[in-house]
C-alpha cells in the first residue's frame, strides 16, 4: 500500500511482459468506454489488478485539418480551426488569427484585444468546468459533472449572446473580433460569474474535502518535475509539479500583462494537486473576467479593416504563436510561401505530450481502476493528438 | 418473438487467424418478423420509452451529450439513458463525422448491438460530409455502412435538438417504421461492400454479435 | 541573441539567422547536425522545452523543411531549427534520446511525409491512420479531393462554390453578365 | 387458521409480486431523490418497469453456454430464496412467507449464492471486463460480509435464536426494544455491511462504468438482462425486510413496512450521492477495519 505523500516514480523504461506466460491479462480500454477522455484507447497489460505496460492508439478523430487548410484560402480556415479542439476552439482562433496577423503585419485595435481576452478566459472557465465534471466522474462522483456541466452550460449562454455560437464561436478572426458586445452582456457575464462562483464552493466542499477523493487521488499519477523538459509538459500539470510557467505571464499576449493575476504552482504534483491548482485557476479565471469587464474600453472600434478576404494574399513567411490553453502550451506554426493559401499549417497541442508519452509512463504500476482518474486528471484531449 | 427459420449463408471470416475463426459466429445476420398487432405496438412503446445509448463518443458532436446528460437538459427525463456496453444498449448515437478508423470500431459495435437497435447521426458530416468533404479520412455518408434512422442537422446540433431528434426516434419507433436491423440484414451483402470498400484493414470477423 | 547565432555558426554550421519576433528567431542547420545542434541547445544553451516537431513539403525545392521549435524558459526566447532533407531519400537522426515526446513527433513525420527516423521506438507502426494505402498524406503531390471522391461515395445534390466567383454572382448579378 | 400447503404457496407468491413492484418503485423513486441531489427532473418512477418490458421483448440474444444463461437463474434464485425464508411482515398470514420453515443462516446463504452463481455465469461470459468486475465483486462481498455475519451472530447471541420470527417478536413493544437501541453496535457495522451489499457508492467499482465498464453484466443483455433487472428489484426488497426485521423491530402491516424500508433505503443513497467510489483493495481495507471492530465489540457486548 503506497501511502500518502510517499511518491513512487514511475519506471521510464518499458517492461516486456511474456504475453504467452498466462499471467498477464491483455485488455482494451476504449475506444468504446466511458472511462476515457474522448475517443482514443489504450492497450493495458495487467497482472492481476495492477497495469504493467500501456501503450496509447491514437487517430479516431484524424480529419486531416493540416492537409485540409493547405487546400482552402487563409480566411475559409476559420470555420475549421476552432473545430481542433471542441472543449475551447477560442484558442485555435486566437493563435491563427494572431499568426495570420503577425505574418500580414496588421494590428488589432484595443477593444479586441479585450474581448479577446475576455473570450479565452471564458472558454478556460468553461473547460475547467467541463473538466472537473470529468475528474469527479472518473472517481464515481456523478453529482459533482451534473452540477459543473450546468455551470459550463451558463457560460456557453454567454457565447451564444456574444457570438451566436454555442460550441463553436469563430469570434476571434484576423483584424480583430467579429462583432462588438451586445447591450447588458457585461452585466450578464458578472451575474454568471456570481453563480459559479457559488457553485464552485459548494464543489470545493464536496469534492476536495472528500475524504473518499483523497484516497484516490492523493498520490495518484506522480509526475517528477525534471520531466516537465524531458517530457514537454506545459499547462496546470507542469505548475503542480512546481515548476512555474505561465506562457500567460511569459509570453505576455493580449491584455494579460495589464491585468492582476499571480501564478499558482504546486509541489506535490499527482492527481490532487493538480485537481486543486485547477480548481484555485477557475477562481483565477473568474477574478480575470471581472478584472476585464472593468477595464474593457467602452467605445472604439473592434476590427480593423482587411482587404478581401476572397483575395487576400498574405507576404510569404513563418512564425509560430502560443497561447496558454487550459491544458498547457497551445501554439500553431503558420508558413505562408506569399500565396492565397497556406503552405503549412501545424498544431501544437499540449496532449500530444500529456496523453501519449507521460500517459504512457505514468500508468505503470497504477491500478485498472484509477487509469481512467489518472487519464481525466492529466486533462487530454485526443482531437489535438491527431488533428 | 416469431421467427423465420431460415438458415443464413455462412461468412468468410477472411483475415482472420485460423485459431481465431473458431470465436466468431460464421451465420450471416438475418431478418426478425415483428410480432402481430397489439402486441408489436406494446413492444415498440417500451422500446421507444427506454432508450439506451452506447456510450460510445464517436466524435466531436459527443461533447453535446454531456449537456443533454446533465441538469440543463436531463434526457433522463424521456426515459434516455446512457449505457457503457453495446450489448445493452439499443441506440448509437454516432457524434459527427467518422474517420475509417472509428468506422471500423462503430460498424463493430453496431453490430454487436441486440435488436431491435436504432442509430442516431448527428451533424452534416454524418449526411454528406460536411465540413470535411474532401478529408482523405473521413466517409461522407454514414448510411453507406449502417442504417441510420435519424439525421440532426447542425454543426453540431444543439442539445435542443437533440432532444428533438430523440422524439422523432420515438414517433418512428411507435409507428414500427425504425426496423434498422432487418434492414441492415437484407442489404447485409451491401453494406459488407460498402464497409470493405473502404476499411482496408480488415482483420475482424464479418459479423461479429 | 546575436551571441548565440554566432556560437551556433561556429560550433554547427547554422546559418540565416533570422529575428521573426522579438522572442522568436529561426536558423538553419545541415540535417547532419541537426541532432547535435538541438543536443547541444538542450544540454548547453538552455533550450530544454521541446515545443514541437513537424516538416514542411517544399516540393519545388525538391526538400523537406524539418522544423524543431525549443524554447528557452529562463530568457523567455523560442528558436526554430530548420533543416532541409533531401525528398527523394528523406532520412533523419532520431531525437528520441534527447525529449521524451520526440518519438510521437517522428512518427508522426513518418506517417505524414514518409521522412524516416531509424532507431525511434515504435516509427514503423501506424500512428493515426489504419491500413493506409496512399503514399504519404501530407505531400504536396497528395491530392486530397481526388482521394475522397475515389475512395468515398458522397450524397447526390452536393454543390461546391468557387468562393470568388459564388460572392461575385450573388453580390453583383449584372456584372457576371 | 392455518392455510394448506397450496394455500402457503399461493400466498408466497402474492408475497413475491408485492415486494417485487414495491422494489421497481423503491428504485424508480430513488433514482428520482438522486437526481434532485443532482438538481435534475429524474426519470419517470415507472422506468425500471419499461426497462424490463423492453429488455424482455429485445428480438435477439447471444449465448455463451449453459452457465451464462444459469447465472441469472442463479442470481434470481439467490433473490427469491432470501425473501422466501424472512417475514416480511411480521404476524401476517400473507407475508410470512416461508420464515418459519428456515432460518438466519440460511438466508444469509442465499444473499452469498446468488453472488457466487453470478460470477460463474459472467465468468463464462468470456469478456475481460467480466472477469474483472467478478474478482472485483468476490473480494468485496467476503470483506463486507465479516462486519455483516458478526453483527448477525450478536443478534443471534443476543436473542438466543437464529429464527427471524423469535427475533422480531423479541423487538416488539415499543421502539426501545429494536436492537437500534439494545445493541447499536450490532445495527452500526451491519448497514455499513449493507451499502457494500447494495453496491451503492462509495463501494460501486464493481458496477462502475468509467472504471472497466460495467462488472459482472457486461456480456448479459436482452431477456437475461431483464432477469437481472427483476432480481434487483426483489433482492433489494429481501435485503431491506431482512435489515427491518433484524434491526428495527420488524413491521406489523404493510404500511410500516414500506416506511422502515424506504427510510432504510435511503441511507444508501444519502451516502451515495455524497462520495466517489472505494477501489476495491480500498474497500476491503475499509470493511476489515473499523466495521469489523465495531462488529466484533457489538458480539462482546452481547455475549457479556
Amino acid at each position: 500500500m503506497r501511502r500518502q505523500n510517499e511518491h513512487v516514480i514511475p519506471p521510464e523504461t518499458r517492461a516486456t511482459p511474456d504475453l504467452s506466460s498466462g499471467k498477464y491479462l491483455v485488455m482494451w480500454q476504449g475506444p468504446q468506454h466511458p472511462g476515457i477522455t474522448g475517443n482514443m484507447s489504450l492497450r493495458l497489460v495487467a497482472d492481476g489488478d495492477t497495469v504493467v505496460d500501456c501503450e496509447t492508439h491514437v487517430g479516431y478523430l484524424h480529419r486531416g485539418f493540416e492537409k485540409l487548410m493547405e487546400r482552402r484560402l487563409w480566411m475559409q480556415n476559420f470555420p475549421l480551426v476552432c473545430r481542433i479542439a471542441v472543449p475551447e476552439p477560442d484558442f485555435n482562433e486566437y493563435c491563427y488569427a494572431a499568426a495570420l496577423e503577425e505574418l500580414a503585419g496588421v494590428t488589432v485595435p484595443e477593444k479586441a484585444v479585450w474581448l479577446r481576452t475576455l473570450s479565452l478566459e471564458m472558454i478556460r472557465l468553461a473547460s475547467f468546468l467541463m473538466w472537473i465534471g470529468g475528474q469527479a466522474g472518473a472517481f464515481g462522483h456523478g453529482t459533482i459533472a451534473q452540477w459543473s456541466v450546468t455551470m459550463r452550460d451558463y457560460v456557453l449562454d454567454l457565447f451564444e449572446e456574444l457570438s451566436g455560437g454555442r460550441i463553436y464561436h469563430m469570434y476571434i478572426i484576423p483584424g480583430g473580433v467579429r462583432g462588438d458586445v451586445p447591450d447588458g452582456f457585461l452585466d450578464h457575464v458578472l451575474e454568471t460569474m456570481q453563480v459559479i462562483k457559488k457553485n464552485l464552493d459548494d464543489i470545493e466542499l464536496v469534492m476536495f474535502h472528500n475524504a473518499v477523493f483523497k484516497m484516490r487521488a492523493v498520490g495518484l499519477g506522480y509526475i517528477p518535475p525534471d520531466w516537465v523538459d524531458k517530457y514537454g509538459i506545459t499547462g496546470p500539470n507542469a505548475r503542480s509539479a512546481g515548476v512555474a510557467r505561465d506562457l500567460r505571464k511569459d509570453l505576455g499576449y493580449l491584455a494579460y500583462p495589464q491585468l492582476d493575476f499571480k501564478l499558482i504552482t504546486g509541489g506535490r504534483s499527482d492527481a490532487f494537486e493538480r485537481a486543486e491548482l485547477r480548481l484555485a485557476e477557475m477562481y483565477q479565471s473568474i477574478d480575470l473576467i471581472r478584472q476585464i469587464v472593468a477595464r474593457m474600453p467602452k467605445d472604439g472600434p473592434f476590427r480593423e479593416r482587411l482587404p478581401n478576404p476572397l483575395h487576400w494574399k498574405i507576404p510569404a513567411g513563418e512564425t509560430y504563436v502560443a497561447a496558454e490553453c487550459t491544458r498547457g502550451e497551445y501554439g500553431f506554426y503558420v508558413v505562408s510561401d506569399g500565396g492565397d493559401k497556406p503552405r503549412r499549417v501545424a498544431v501544437r497541442g499540449p496532449s500530444y505530450t500529456h496523453a501519449v508519452s507521460v500517459m504512457e509512463r505514468l500508468v505503470r504500476g497504477v491500478n485498472i481502476a484509477d487509469v481512467a482518474g489518472l487519464m481525466v486528471s492529466l486533462h487530454t484531449y485526443p482531437p489535438e493528438i491527431e488533428r | 418473438m416469431s421467427d423465420k427459420k431460415i438458415i443464413p449463408a455462412p461468412l468468410a471470416n477472411e483475415g482472420l487467424p485460423p485459431d481465431e475463426r473458431g470465436l466468431f459466429c460464421d451465420a450471416a445476420p438475418r431478418e426478425y418478423e415483428p410480432a402481430r398487432g397489439i402486441m408489436e405496438d406494446f413492444a415498440n412503446w417500451a422500446r421507444s420509452e427506454s432508450l439506451w445509448i452506447l456510450g460510445f463518443g464517436t466524435g466531436c458532436g459527443a461533447i453535446e451529450l454531456r449537456p443533454l446528460m446533465t441538469s440543463r437538459f436531463d434526457m433522463y427525463r424521456y426515459g434516455i439513458q446512457p449505457r457503457p456496453t453495446p450489448r445493452q444498449s439499443s441506440v448509437f448515437v454516432i457524434g459527427g463525422y467518422a474517420s475509417v478508423k472509428t468506422l471500423k470500431r462503430i460498424v463493430r459495435s453496431y453490430e454487436q448491438m441486440m435488436g431491435p437497435k436504432f442509430v442516431v447521426a448527428l451533424g452534416s458530416c454524418t449526411i454528406n460530409g460536411g465540413m470535411y468533404w474532401d478529408s482523405y479520412n473521413t466517409i461522407k455518408r454514414i448510411d453507406q455502412y449502417i442504417p441510420v434512422d435519424v439525421y440532426i442537422t447542425g454543426c453540431m446540433p444543439r442539445p435542443e435538438a437533440l432532444l428533438a431528434g430523440f422524439q422523432e426516434l420515438k414517433k418512428i419507433i411507435r409507428a414500427g417504421r425504425a426496423e434498422g436491423q432487418n434492414e441492415y440484414a437484407r442489404n447485409f451483402e451491401w453494406f459488407k461492400a460498402n464497409q470493405k470498400k473502404v476499411i482496408k484493414d480488415w482483420n475482424m470477423p464479418d459479423y461479429n454479435w | 541573441m546575436n551571441e548565440l547565432a554566432k556560437e551556433l555558426a561556429a560550433r554547427y554550421g547554422a546559418r540565416d539567422w533570422h529575428d521573426r519576433r522579438g522572442d522568436l528567431s529561426s536558423t538553419v542547420v545541415d540535417p547532419i547536425r541537426l541532432h547535435d545542434t538541438l543536443a547541444w541547445l538542450k544540454d548547453s544553451a538552455g533550450y530544454a522545452h521541446l515545443s514541437f516537431a513537424t516538416a514542411v513539403d517544399n516540393i519545388e525545392r525538391g526538400v523537406f523543411t524539418l522544423t524543431y521549435t525549443v524554447r528557452n524558459h529562463e530568457q523567455g526566447h523560442s528558436l526554430m531549427v530548420h533543416a532541409d532533407v533531401d525528398r527523394a531519400n528523406p532520412v533523419v537522426d532520431s531525437i528520441h534520446l534527447l525529449w521524451g515526446q520526440g518519438w510521437t513527433y517522428q512518427r508522426e513525420m513518418k506517417e505524414w511525409f514518409g521522412i524516416d527516423f531509424p532507431g525511434s521506438p515504435r516509427v514503423d507502426e501506424e500512428f493515426v491512420l489504419e491500413g493506409w494505402e496512399g503514399p504519404p498524406m501530407m505531400r504536396r503531390d497528395f491530392d486530397s479531393l481526388a482521394y475522397s471522391d475515389a475512395t468515398y461515395e458522397g450524397r447526390p445534390g452536393r454543390v461546391t462554390h468557387d468562393p470568388a466567383t459564388r460572392m461575385q454572382e450573388r453580390l453583383y448579378p449584372e456584372a457576371g453578365k | 387458521m392455518e392455510p394448506t400447503l397450496l394455500g402457503r404457496i399461493g400466498y408466497a407468491f402474492l408475497s413475491l409480486f408485492v415486494i417485487t413492484n414495491y422494489g421497481l418503485l423503491l428504485i424508480g423513486s430513488m433514482a428520482r431523490i438522486s437526481a434532485k441531489v443532482q438538481g435534475r427532473v429524474g426519470q419517470p418512477v415507472y422506468q425500471p418497469y419499461i426497462d424490463i418490458i423492453k429488455s424482455s421483448v429485445k428480438r435477439n440474444a447471444i449465448s455463451h453456454g449453459i452457465m451464462f444463461y444459469l447465472g441469472p437463474v442463479f442470481r434470481l434464485a439467490g433473490g427469491v430464496g432470501t425473501y422466501m425464508f424472512i417475514p416480511a411482515v411480521f404476524g401476517s398470514v400473507v407475508f410470512r412467507n416461508f420464515s418459519d420453515s428456515g432460518d438466519l443462516l440460511l438466508v444469509m446463504y442465499f444473499i452469498f449464492f446468488g453472488q457466487l452463481g453470478m460470477a460463474l455465469g459472467a465468468g463464462e461470459g468470456g469478456h475481460p471486463y467480466s472477469a474483472i468486475g467478478v474478482s472485483r465483486g468476490l473480494a468485496q462481498m467476503t470483506a463486507f460480509e465479516v462486519p455483516f455475519a458478526l453483527s448477525v451472530i450478536a443478534v443471534a447471541i443476543q436473542y438466543g435464536t437464529l429464527d427471524i420470527n423469535a427475533i422480531v417478536g423479541a423487538q416488539q413493544g415499543g421502539f426501545l426494544n429494536w436492537t437500534l437501541f439494545t445493541n447499536p453496535l450490532a445495527v452500526v457495522a451491519a448497514i455499513i455491511a449493507f451499502l457494500g451489499m447494495s453496491m451503492h457508492n462509495p463501494f460501486s467499482v464493481v458496477i462502475a462504468p468509467q472504471e472497466i465498464p460495467i462488472g459482472p453484466p457486461t456480456e448479459y443483455q436482452a431477456n437475461l438482462l431483464g432477469m437481472l433487472q427483476t432480481n434487483r428489484a426483489i433482492f433489494n426488497g429481501a435485503k431491506l425486510v431482512l435489515y427491518m426485521n433484524l434491526f428495527f423491530g420488524g413491521a406489523t402491516n404493510i404500511l410500516v413496512m414500506v416506511v422502515k424500508t424506504f427510510l432504510i433505503y435511503f441511507i444508501n443513497v444519502f451516502v451515495g450521492q455524497a462520495f466517489p467510489r472505494f477501489r476495491t483493495d480500498q474497500s476491503i481495507r475499509f470493511f476489515l477495519g473499523v466495521p469489523t471492530l465495531i462488529g466484533i465489540a457489538s458480539v462482546i457486548i452481547a455475549a457479556v
